[in-house]
């Protein structure tokens, strides 16, 4: 069997477990066959540590021994599993129960192995002994390689960093946004706070009264004097606009808010507005 | 999977040309959650780069992203990559805020100015029946949805508000014969004494 | 007050232009927290671009940052942008508190999860022959890589385990189909003797 002697530098890893050859048994020479188990007491602590578990040092004194896993001499890998977990003991570590249940289960399958073969009935197989810890070892040697992969993939954090710049929300300046209905309900709001009377109520043509007021105001502004009256009308609009601009003509004059002047009776009507310094501009 | 450095850890070369170095000060710029200074970016460096060398590279970094999405800028804590803020609408949708809201101050004297116009601040103070902060107005009048259209002829001369016609765009309106009528609203008025309403929506 | 970008809100123009798309999609992808899946890259243009276009310009963005420090990935759950590789250690001098390694039990007891999804703490432990100390499962958990998906229906309705979509994200992975086969990882196993003997990957 080979050399399980020496303890692992850190740990069994894939890299030793690929390691050429120490020694080979089961049809095979042997090139060395230490007879001894010495495993230094320090090294014991280091050891229980680096195997994850029965199963992991099975397959490291399988991988030791470069036996086929297919074809486990059970013989020799029982002794040497109960060397290492007698030499754990010895030391008073706490052995965790899996690895005495495996003890028992190793055992177990050696004494099979003994056994006279029951004769299978024809064209069919006997299921060696062996079989399910067999499977056993390839699953978990399976998993421990694919453990070993992923952790080959580049990972977050560590072997690279996400890219998130630095947004400023302060950029962005969001305007509120009003629809008819929140003046709608605003309005609501007005009237039940302060309890207005029905003379407040303002009408549809009133409305429009009072857009137009804003237009001949502004109209007004921006000509910055007299407006000939005729130029305040486009009668392109339409009777019922003209009316209602007229409406909003005479309001804004009811309010003082422009002056109309005529130097006689037909001469052009001007007006303009009634500004900053309560005199004609 | 077998191609990665997978012991990229203590040992980077300090980059060899001006450009390689200028690499690096972007990835780690790129990937900062914070912005860099100075002295943290020749840490990046093991500080074997002093910082006259690092900053004419910041500055060139900066030229190269010119006119880029993204725009290298020096903040009072050191230099930082931000997305420029034509980008911030696409942005926005991604996780949109809530939008904000205008307080009930500003939305009732929006009223008061888009059905009683033109008014004077003293119009809109007798109907809310509070005094109407300066700054209400201002937000309206910033928003380009309110102006001054003429002064009343009154003592004060106090100025007369109208809405504008970003005011109608901006609502969708044609006119302000298309706001809903007082009609419209004020039936609630008459229940109000009765039980709160359900806003039937004009 | 009118020469502040005070208005971009709401209202970004659908870019013009193939290359104008492409800009917004580099601003997007770069600013944003966590992968881009084309239905919220979509939704970045008003839904108004469909993924068929949208998935050629992230493949051109994608070459065009090939060669510099960063590269733009398709994950699992969409796109992002991630440093290279190589600039890591730079950027690992910045954030000195150490990446995060696993244990061989926390590594095993993920490889067990990701390729035998969805198991049980009873399963990983009958293959790994020990038990799982449920601090291992809790480190996969708390980075976001493993989760409960539901329970089996035994006695003790023990809880079964599945890798997340954060998992492939954070190994830059699309799909559980691009981790490496079992038929790869494989073939050591026989290197000790004759017949090839692939244990089914099932």
């Amino acid at each position: 069997m080979g050399d399980i002697a020496a303890v692992p530098e850190d740990g069994p890893s894939l890299a030793e477990d690929a390691a050429g050859p120490l020694a080979r048994i089961y049809g095979e020479p042997l090139a060395e066959l230490p007879h001894d188990l010495y495993i230094p007491p320090d090294a014991m602590a280091v050891m229980l540590d680096a195997f994850e578990g029965p199963l992991d040092l099975l397959l490291y004194l399988i991988r030791r021994a470069n036996v086929d896993v297919l074809d486990i001499p059970m013989a020799p890998l029982t002794d040497q599993y109960l060397l290492y977990v007698e030499a754990m003991r010895s030391r008073n570590l706490e052995l965790a129960a899996d690895y005495l249940v495996m003890a028992a289960m190793l055992i177990e399958i050696k004494s099979r192995m003994l056994l006279p073969r029951p004769k299978a009935p024809a064209g069919e197989e006997v299921e060696d002994p062996r079989a399910e810890l067999v499977r056993r070892l390839i699953e978990y040697e399976q998993m421990k390689r694919a453990a070993h992969a992923i952790n080959e993939l580049p990972q977050a954090e560590r072997d690279f960093d996400w890219v998130e710049v630095w947004v400023e929300k302060a950029l962005l300046r969001r305007l509120p946004e009003v629809s008819v209905a929140d003046l709608q309900s605003a309005w609501r709001g007005i009237l039940q706070q302060a309890r207005l009377h029905t003379h407040h109520l303002v009408q549809r043509e009133e409305l429009s009264v009072r857009e137009h007021m804003g237009v001949i105001l502004r109209r007004l502004r921006a000509a910055g004097g007299f407006v000939d009256f005729v130029d305040l009308f486009d009668v392109g609009l339409g009777a019922p606009v003209l009316v209602v601009h007229f409406l909003a003509l005479l309001e804004l004059a009811r309010e003082h808010l422009l002056e109309m002047t005529q130097a006689e009776a037909f001469a052009p009507i001007y007006l303009r507005l009634v500004d900053e310094h309560g005199a004609v501009r | 999977m077998n191609t990665v450095p997978s012991d990229n850890s203590a040992s980077a070369e300090l980059p060899a040309t001006p450009d390689e170095l200028k690499r690096v000060l972007e990835a780690v710029l790129l990937s900062a959650r914070e912005p860099l200074s100075l002295p943290e970016l020749r840490k990046v460096f093991n500080d074997e780069i002093t910082a006259d060398v690092l900053r004419p590279l910041l500055e060139a970094l900066r030229s190269e992203w010119q006119g880029r999405p993204l725009e290298l800028l020096p903040v009072a804590s050191g230099w930082r990559f931000r997305t420029r803020a034509e980008y911030m609408p696409y942005l926005e949708r991604l996780h949109p805020d809530k939008p904000p809201r205008y307080s009930r101050a500003v939305l009732e004297t929006l009223a008061i100015i888009a059905y009683r116009q033109p008014v004077t601040r003293g119009d809109i103070e007798d109907i809310r029946g509070v005094t109407v902060a300066t700054q209400v107005v201002r937000v309206l009048e910033e928003r380009g949805w309110v102006d001054v259209v003429g002064h009343r002829d009154t003592p004060g001369r106090p100025a007369l508000l109208a809405t504008t016609k970003k005011f109608l765009d901006d609502l969708g309106l044609r006119s302000l014969a298309e706001l809903p009528t007082l009609e419209q609203i004020n039936p609630t008025l008459d229940l109000s004494d009765a039980q709160p309403q359900a806003p039937s929506a004009g």
